[in-house]
């Protein structure tokens, strides 16, 4: 392939040459600062950079940010052109891209983030284990709800989100089978006024804890969350945060004094495994046609450090689980019951 | 002699053409000074100027001896100049007190004290006789209130000059007459008058000078005194103008327009026309005189197509066109010369060419299988262009560069170029010069002549009496009379227009 | 100056006076210009590849550009091209996934039927201005979002199973091209380049030479002159809407069978339909000036993602973009200057 | 959930849901009714929502609970300030200003964002903590029914907006300054002819336009989003530019279209609650309220007939 590919740049005898192992990944929309897996991977590939005395650019690692769909190709091919030793695609999003991609450049090698690209030697799949991570969540929600009603907030209905409302609802219904799960999507990622209405019918109709998967939209259900809040300072509304630790999200000023309604995140940890990707690349053992799938095992889902809402008899039962599911003793569902 | 306005050789150009040069005007305290010159000669760029919207090239302007800087209407208003446009400057969505009193308003508190208005517009209308609904929409009113509206927007910013740009182009033989009394009270109140006209009879009653423009130049002026309306007309078209239309005896044969017992509604619901019958026959002219409002519009949008008839039927050369497509009609052998040039006559950004063929356009040979052929179009428009006098730089040019006049006589040589065995003419010369009326009046002789029928409706009773074989009068949408041409006046028809009975009319004058 | 040479000159002073704003506003910001217009050159036009890039990109703005362009010039505004390409989009992938058939066929139809539902998406709103004249911008903005999630709806569950994006639509339905990979060294630049030019030159034969477009041109400036003429004042509205339409169904066919080859969940619109009102105006809603819009909107947005390797935020073109639009937009500005650097000259 | 709860639900979101809405719409009237075609609604909201956001952050400590209605103050002048290119583009440069408008929602969008990197170093800023909150309105809310249906769980700002309208309404309608506003987008030359400064007017027309709309921005995110990033506004410029239309270019019509907009939304949202809507696929709750307002156009509201002179910059003299 290198033939026609035109690499100006010399092409192979600059890479012969003991140059750096170098990175960079392709964002989608979201953009590298997304609070989100965009922003978390970046981290992880700054960590690889950083660890092994890289320069952020064409040397050594680097991002390229799409605006819309269309870019993702445009941005892999140009990563490809600078010669990057593993390029990641951030985003399930990214996978016909890199599909197409990878059949034209097998020299490189590419890493695709939440989905699974097959029979490809020079792709790696980087999975996370939403569904284990949202069990947790599950569990913490099943175990304090006071109404026994819990709800869960999806963007748009995908593939993705049906793994984080599946988990969840298999936790809360383990700790507490008396207990329902309203679960709703929002058509939208980025729509907060959507979500903060969603919200305030679930809250409205007894739910104390919500968990949300919608982005932005999501931010909405903080917002309505906060609302009730602030206006009765006394009574339980949560929210479970996702991706991040959403713990300053949840942030509140009721009558001067900051209270907080994130009872916790399910954080997923891209920069774990992205970074981890890279260093098996680096030392050679490149996992190409390979799905790496990090779960609660491997530190790619976990439940937020931010636990002061948690009891320790919650914390407990969270414990007991992660390691039941760690030793596979749990099936837990990773798609929706239609 | 003291002069109130002085314009000395003034130049004004627009891209590619030169509307005014060497052109001064004087006008004297106290006088209606007539403006005259064929269309397009440069009248309306002229009073521009003095207005204050545009900027001359060259020359001076004075006003009451000091040398003034117009450079908007705002000065020109401070100055006491105001302004009765061609093209009336009204928003049609507001009161006619709203448009009086909008830039001065009369306030309490802050928000527009409108019954102070209402009073203040009420008596200055009282004053000079303008008579107004103050609270009605403009959009509502006739165009003669509209025009006293326009009036009375200049005396209530106490406007000491006033221009009138073709006022009576747009107004019935009664609004005319009220029109006329209005300037001589206005005149008697020690204002000064512009008036722009294209009637030289009007000019010949009520003017004291005439300022006469000949394509953007100053011709010179006269006192109406020392001369005559063929005078005044050599002096504007620069060569002999004949006046009355000489036509032959008319000689009427099958009925080519047939309407019975037609019922029409308009746009507000309410009966407009009403068991309307008339015929017209190959070969004559019918005028319909009438009142404005009186179902004319509607009348004319039902015979094409426009406007749905409730009921009574409409037959072309004995075939039924009633609520037919107005495609079918035109195709059917309709032609329509539009009351509102600028809105039904023409697409204004469309090249004048392109107009031309605004109905055929589809059909042989300007268009073959969809396709459509310029070469033959503008071929064509050239054609109508010379045949009509259509004044234009060229047939590329867009219709709204063209006066208003020239706009007419391009749409009359469309209407008849397609060689309509009936052809409808509302208000055909409306604003129109002489030289120009002369023109149009001939072709629909000519029309009548190769035995055409022509329907004309017209405002103007003396172009009814002049042009047509026989007259059917409308009032409150229906025919009340039908009398010929030849056996009536100005004063029954008026009378008659007015709702009295033919029977009545003839008995009063006879005896 | 001739007409003609203005009117050349007044769209490339704009664009300079926006890269000279866009370079003001880097140096304020701490940003070498030089550096980064270098980048904007480079990815977009720089290196066979990025010529691949921006005409491909180009490709779907000509047609939303055509779209909205024709609209305007019959007297509509459709601000739903958004929609009615989100619907032709996948309603070429449709074709293309369910049928196997040979290329001659397949293809053109399944960008007929993108056009098709284009034009249906669009006849909606023209219906209603027509018969009951409700104002169209409102219907198309609301169209947009119902094309949005109805295409959502139909990619995950007639489309796939159950998934976020379709499979890749049968060869024989895709204007990918072998010849283009391989002189651009593997752009995305697919065939529908060609169609899209041909596009431009489909519209502007229909408005300019046509008796359709005629009678279209004629409704589009004045309805109660045409009325009168004897045409068909709904029927034009109506056919405008659909022509607009299946213009914008077309571009979404340059992404369903060209760029992608699947459709897939949106999780918001392209932006495509909304770059395409300003490439429509900025072309002055003529066809040729369509494609040079498109071209400019085509470069800028392609060569904008290198400019991140200067260190310009990416925000920053959009900025670029925003004041060159501007400049285009105040020709009048423009003129005045000529005028003035002339009479300065002499 | 009982039928009051529902109801008071579906009220007091749709109320809350328009306000943005109503503010930036009533913006538009003005701008329009100048005869200047405001399509940078959505941009101007941008501007106002990030402004509104960044002095909120910067000045909570300062501000205390006031923070949110500066805020606000603070997002109009910068809104009013940023729609003055508008202006300048389409009134003084006769630009086509749908394209000026345009160039407006992607300079906002750019330069707020580029903006936020600058400041913050990151694509989104930080949550705010003083926030428009919801209340039960002190009185009105003891109303029996209409209270809990009308005046509880909105805000203040909710009210604000729906005063304003009517505000907006005297203005145009019964002073000297909405008369001669009306007549520039309706007839500027009549109004030129009149004394009044049609280039003036058209610009106190745009800027109004930005003042709102930047408070249709900032009530926004500081009672939905509480951050901003490029999220935060997407499309609700458009739709309130759809409420102005829909409501006739009328300030009570834009607040009605803007609460019918609130209204369809969270009756889409609350559907699943209803059990006669409970079965309906998603997708169908998803587009409801975009079919709904046509339908609503369609059956009942008609032709809507703009203002005579919108979009034709004014110049001089041309016929
Ligand atoms: N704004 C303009 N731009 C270009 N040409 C113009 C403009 N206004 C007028 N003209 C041209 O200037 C000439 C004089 O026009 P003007 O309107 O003053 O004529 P007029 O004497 O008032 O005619 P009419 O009797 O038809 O009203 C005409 O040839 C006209 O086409
Ligand atoms: N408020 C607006 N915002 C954005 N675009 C608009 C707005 N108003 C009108 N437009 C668009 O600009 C175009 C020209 O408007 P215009 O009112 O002249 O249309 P029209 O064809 O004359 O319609 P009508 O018969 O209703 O007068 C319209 O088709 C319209 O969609
Ligand atoms: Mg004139
Ligand atoms: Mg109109």
């Amino acid at each position: 392939a290198c033939g026609t590919s035109g690499n100006k740049q010399g092409g192979n005898e600059d890479k012969q040459e003991d140059k750096n192992f170098t990175v960079a990944m392709v964002t989608d929309e979201g953009g590298v600062d997304d609070k989100s897996f965009n922003q978390s991977a970046w981290e992880g590939l700054t960590a690889f950079g950083e660890e092994n005395n890289l320069k952020k650019g064409k040397e050594g690692y680097n991002y390229f940010e799409s605006k819309s769909e269309a870019d993702y190709a445009t941005n892999l091919n140009t990563a490809v052109r600078n010669d990057f030793d593993v390029i990641y695609g951030v985003g399930y999003k990214l996978q016909k891209a890199i599909e197409k991609i990878a059949d034209q450049r097998k020299d490189s090698q590419f890493a695709i983030v939440d989905e699974v690209i097959e029979n490809k030697d020079n792709v790696a799949s980087i999975m996370f284990k939403e569904h284990e991570g949202s069990f947790l969540v599950g569990v913490v929600a099943g175990l304090m709800t006071k109404s026994n009603k819990v709800g869960f907030v999806g963007g748009i209905e995908g593939d993705l989100i049906n793994k984080f409302a599946a988990g969840f609802e298999a936790g809360v219904k383990e700790v507490n089978p008396n207990a329902t799960v309203q679960i709703q999507f929002a058509g939208t990622f980025s729509d907060s006024a959507k979500g903060a209405s969603i919200a305030a019918t679930q809250y409205s109709s007894g739910v104390d804890i919500i968990y949300h998967a919608a982005g932005g939209a999501g931010l909405g259900v903080f917002t309505e969350a906060k609302n009730l809040k602030q206006k009765d300072p006394e009574r339980d509304v949560w929210v479970i945060g996702v991706d991040q630790d959403q713990h300053a999200e949840g942030d509140v000023k009721v009558d001067g004094e900051t209270k907080n309604v994130t009872l916790t995140s399910m954080v997923k940890r891209v920069d774990v495994a992205v970074k981890e990707v890279a260093n098996l690349a680096k030392e050679g053992k490149f996992p190409g046609g390979e799905l790496v799938e990090y779960g609660l095992e491997e530190d790619g889902v976990k439940i937020s450090d931010s636990q002061e809402h948690l009891t320790d008899e919650v914390l407990k039962a969270v414990k007991e689980y992660e390691t039941k599911i760690k030793n596979g003793e749990i099936d837990i569902p990773s798609t929706l019951k239609k | 002699m003291e002069y109130v306005i002085e314009m000395l050789d003034i130049r004004k150009e627009f891209p590619g053409i030169v509307a005014n040069d060497q052109v001064t005007l004087q006008v004297k305290k106290g006088e209606i000074h007539a403006l005259l010159g064929e269309n397009g000669a440069g009248k309306s760029t002229l009073m521009n100027v003095l207005f204050g919207l545009y900027q001359p090239e060259k020359g001076e302007i004075r006003v009451n001896g000091q040398p003034a800087h117009i450079t908007s209407p705002t000065i020109a208003n401070k100055l006491g100049i105001g302004m009765v446009h061609q093209h009336f400057m009204l928003v049609d969505t507001f009161t006619v007190t709203e448009n009086i009193i909008l830039g001065k308003e009369p306030k309490s508190g802050i928000s527009i004290d409108i019954k102070k208005a209402e009073q203040e517009v009420q008596e200055i209308s009282k004053r000079y006789g303008l008579a107004v609904n103050p609270s009605a929409k403009i959009a509502d009113i006739s165009v003669g209130m509209q025009q006293r509206v326009e009036i009375l927007k200049t005396l209530y910013r106490g406007a000491e000059i006033l221009i009138f740009d073709e006022p009576t182009a747009v107004l019935t033989p009664q609004e005319i007459k009220e029109l006329s009394q209005i300037m001589k009270n206005l005149i008697k109140e020690g204002k000064s008058i512009i008036l722009i006209t294209h009637k030289l009879k009007e000019i010949m009653e009520i003017c004291d000078r005439v300022t006469v423009i000949r394509k953007g130049r100053g011709i010179g002026t006269v006192d109406v005194a020392d001369t005559t309306t063929n005078e005044l007309a050599n002096l504007m078209v620069g060569r002999e103008v004949v006046f009355t239309t000489n036509k032959g005896k008319a000689n009427p044969t099958e009925n080519v327009l047939e309407i019975h017992g037609l019922e029409v509604k308009d746009s507000r619901g309410i009966d407009a026309v009403k068991e309307l019958d008339l015929t017209v026959k190959s070969g004559e002219i019918v005028g319909i005189a009438g009142v404005d409002g009186n179902g004319q519009t509607e009348l004319i949008e039902a015979i094409t197509g426009l406007r749905r008839a409730e009921s009574g039927s409409v037959k072309l050369n004995g075939k039924e066109i009633t609520n037919m497509k107005p495609r079918k009609i035109i195709e059917s052998g309709v032609g329509h010369i539009p009351q509102d040039r600028h809105k039904h006559g023409l697409v204004l950004d469309f090249p004048i060419g392109e107009n031309m063929v605004l109905q055929s356009y589809y059909q042989h040979p300007y268009s073959k299988n969809g396709v459509l052929n310029f070469k033959e179009i503008y071929k064509k428009a050239k054609l109508l262009i010379d045949e009509f006098d259509v004044r234009t730089p060229s047939e590329y040019t867009h219709a709204r560069a063209l006066s208003g006049g020239n706009q007419q006589k391009a749409i009359i040589g469309r209407e008849v170029d397609r060689d309509p065995d009936l052809l409808i003419a509302a208000q055909p010369t409306r604003g129109l010069d002489v030289g120009a009326i002369e023109f149009i009046h001939k072709r629909l002789i000519e029309q009548r002549d190769s035995g055409k029928a022509v329907l004309l409706i017209s405002f103007e009773l003396e172009e009814i009496l002049n042009v047509s074989d026989r007259i059917a009068v409308i009032f409150e949408g229906k025919i009340v009379a039908i009398v010929d041409a030849d056996k009536t006046s100005e004063q029954e028809l008026g009378l008659l227009m007015a709702g009295s009975a033919l029977s009545e009319v003839r008995e009063d004058t006879h005896v | 100056m001739s007409k003609r040479l203005s009117n050349l000159l007044i769209p490339i002073i704009a664009v300079l006076l926006g890269l000279i704003t866009g370079a003001i506003i880097m140096l304020i910001s701490g940003y070498n210009p030089i550096a980064g217009y270098a980048k904007l050159w480079q990815g977009a036009l720089g290196e066979p590849y990025y010529v691949g890039e921006t005409l491909r990109q180009m490709t779907p703005y000509i047609f939303a550009g055509l779209a909205v362009a024709f609209a305007f010039r019959t007297g509509l505004f459709n601000i739903g091209v958004e929609g009615q390409m989100l619907v032709g989009w996948v309603a070429s992938v449709w074709v293309g996934l369910a049928f196997e058939l040979p290329k001659v066929i397949h293809l053109p139809l399944a960008i007929i039927v993108a056009a098709i539902a284009g034009a249906l998406w669009g006849f909606i709103p023209g219906l209603l201005k027509a018969r009951l004249k409700v104002h169209e911008v409102i219907v198309t903005i609301m169209m947009n979002y119902i094309a949005l999630h109805v295409t959502n709806y139909i990619v995950r569950y007639v489309l796939s199973d159950q998934k976020d994006s379709t499979d890749l639509i049968h060869e024989s339905a895709s204007l990918s091209s072998v010849f283009f990979e391989s002189i651009t060294e593997y752009s995305t630049l697919h065939y529908g380049i060609f169609l899209a030019l041909l596009g431009a030159i489909v519209m502007w034969f229909i408005l300019e030479k046509t008796k359709v477009g005629f009678e279209l041109r004629s409704v589009g400036l004045n309805q109660h002159a045409s009325q009168y003429a004897g045409m068909n004042v709904s029927k034009n509205i109506i056919a405008s809407m659909v022509i607009s339409g299946a213009f914008a169904g077309l571009a979404g066919a340059m992404e369903g069978l060209g760029t992608f080859g699947s459709a897939s969940i949106q999780s918001g619109f392209t932006g495509v339909g909304f770059d395409g009102i300003a490439v429509a105006l900025l072309g002055g809603n003529t066809a040729i000036g369509v494609v040079l819009a498109a071209f400019l909107f085509g470069v800028l947005k392609v060569g904008a993602l290198l400019m991140p390797d200067a260190n310009v935020p990416k925000e920053l073109v959009e900025i670029v973009i925003a004041f060159i639009i501007f400049f285009v937009a105040s020709s009048y500005m423009i003129r005045l200057l000529i005028a003035r650097f002339k009479k300065g000259a002499k | 959930m009982d039928v009051m709860t529902l109801l008071a639900l579906i009220i007091s979101s749709s109320i809350m849901a328009a306000a943005p809405l109503i503010l930036t719409a009533l913006g538009g009237v003005f701008s329009e009714r100048s005869g200047i075609v405001n399509i940078g609604l959505e941009g101007l909201m941008v501007i106002g929502a990030f402004s509104s956001i960044v002095f909120n952050l910067s000045t909570a400590h300062i501000f205390g609970a006031a923070t949110t209605w500066i805020s606000i103050l603070f997002a109009m002048v910068i809104a009013g300030i940023f729609s003055l290119l508008h202006g300048l583009a389409s009134i003084t440069f006769r630009a086509d200003q749908v394209v000026s408008g345009v160039a407006i929602n992607f300079l906002a969008l750019g330069l707020s964002l580029f903006l936020v990197k600058k400041i913050y170093g990151k694509g989104q800023t930080d949550t705010i903590l003083e926030n428009i909150g919801k209340i039960d309105i002190p009185l009105l809310s003891d109303i029996p029914i209409i209270g809990k249906l009308f005046f509880s769980n909105v805000s203040y700002m909710a009210y604000v907006a729906i005063l304003l309208s009517f505000v907006v309404w005297f203005i145009l309608f019964k002073t000297p300054f909405g008369l001669r506003l009306r007549s520039v987008g309706e007839h500027p030359m009549a109004a030129d002819t009149m004394g009044i400064n049609v280039t003036r007017l058209r610009y106190i027309g745009v800027f109004l336009s930005g003042v709102l709309g930047g408070a249709g921005g900032a009530v926004f995110a500081q009672s939905l989003t509480l951050n901003f990033s490029h999220i935060t506004i997407t499309g609700q410029g458009f739709m309130a530019l759809a409420a102005m239309i829909f409501g006739k270019w009328h300030p009570l019509g834009a607040m009605g279209a803007a609460l019918f907009f609130g209204f369809a939304q969270s009756l889409s949202i609350v559907a699943p609650q209803i059990p006669l809507l409970a079965n309906i696929s998603p997708v169908f709750l998803l587009i409801m309220p975009y079919v709904l307002t046509i339908l609503a156009l369609a059956g009942f509201i008609g032709r809507a007939d703009a203002p005579k002179a919108l979009g034709e910059p004014y110049i001089k003299g041309k016929r």
